[in-house]
């Protein structure tokens, strides 16, 4: 199940409705992003006043789609949900949110971290961020595309 | 019509989100696009020259919502996108 | 923080709680391992009518402070939060919840992962399960053993 | 006074979950203790003969709260512990 939505979300809640579907499951994981408060990648300094998310709609859900059904293919997975939230964020709130049910912790582990390196590369969002130094946007950086590697090994 | 999208710092640079193209007869490819692109707007420039941008900032580009390279090759009602590398999650 | 507790625990509050105290985190994992209905280490068919967890006081909580603190000493965290539950439980509830905090997701999936490889193998507990067949005491898995190997690679 | 604690399949077999030992003078390590604890009480045999388990059924030891091999020092008023391999998370 996938969501881009401006709305908060509840961990707890997404968490008992993960729990639901999956049925038989022995092992939940589940993967939460937040605003920082400072944002470590140089472009600017000084605490993030707020942090703009933009995205391709139509391409977005396409392109989560492509990596839940990559991760299904992988993993035995009972159950998956992903939530990315788009419009205008403040310092520490929730961004994204990964969860994955399996019978074991290995393939619950492994297939949310599959999923969110892949969604970092490939699903098109942007962040833009305000500080008291002003607007930018958020480089792409080269440890996210590295992080990609280790699911490409043959 | 090809309609072509732009996002994020692309979509600042070049101040527009969206236009309508007729697609020219000897526009074939998504480099043809760019080079068509540039001689309508040589303000286009900052964003697609590789030799003005700075380094690290890529343009990508999707054809019908899916990542292709620089020979893809285009079609009437295409939906084309340019945007700079993603930063979500 | 660790809790060793027959009582259940609330996904939803625990994380509320490591988000305000990890402070400026940018990733949170949770890990959290249910009772399933029918455990496939063939040493029972059938369903589980239920499971009994049995821990050694004392070298419980030792050991759990241990592999925090082995974790802490690896990844930079900003709070990581175990509790583990023990005496009788039933198919589906939640048996134990590994939660971290830190500023990029990476620190906190390997970290959850490695508190729950260690905790399988290292921690004092042990289960033994009631189904229509009888009662019988889960057997270890090598791969538990094996899922240790990864994080002693020098 | 030593204290010997059993748990889980170990408890069960032995029947018994912790005894108290004054140490006798001649039991210095772990494997001594298990020799001394065969003779006293022959149906510990069943849990402690390497011959007589059945493969996966391994007896662990741990003194004073940390998991040790056989060959590891006693003294008086530890704490040991008899278990199997550990089946929790």
């Amino acid at each position: 199940m996938i969501s881009i939505q401006n709305e908060d979300f509840s961990l707890g809640d997404e968490y008992a409705a993960i729990r639901r579907r999956a049925g038989d499951a022995g092992a939940i994981v589940t993967f939460t992003g937040l605003v920082r408060e400072v944002y470590g990648d140089g472009s600017t300094a000084g605490a993030v006043q707020s942090l703009t998310l933009e995205h391709y709609p139509g391409m977005t859900e396409k392109c989560l789609k492509d990596i839940q059904h990559k991760a299904e293919q992988r993993w035995p997975l009972l159950a998956t949900r992903i939530i990315h939230r788009v419009g205008e964020l403040t310092s520490c709130d929730q961004i994204v949110l990964v969860a994955t049910a399996s019978a074991h912790r290995h393939a619950a582990f492994e297939s949310a971290q599959f999923i969110m390196d892949y969604l970092k590369s490939e699903a098109p969002f942007w962040k833009k961020q305000k500080s008291e130094q002003g607007s930018s946007w958020i480089k792409s950086r080269d440890t996210d595309k590295a992080a990609l590697d280790r699911w490409q090994k043959p | 019509m090809l309609s072509i999208q732009y996002f994020a710092s692309i979509r600042e640079t070049l101040d527009r989100n969206v236009e309508q193209l007729e697609l020219p007869r000897n526009v074939t490819s998504v480099q043809m696009l760019i080079d068509h692109l540039l001689i309508a707007n040589p303000h286009f420039e900052a964003v697609f020259k590789e030799s003005s941008r700075s380094k690290g900032s890529k343009v990508l580009v999707a054809v019908n919502q899916t990542i292709v390279g620089r020979n893809h090759p285009l079609s009437e009602n295409d939906e084309v996108a340019f945007f700079p590398p993603m930063t979500g999650g």
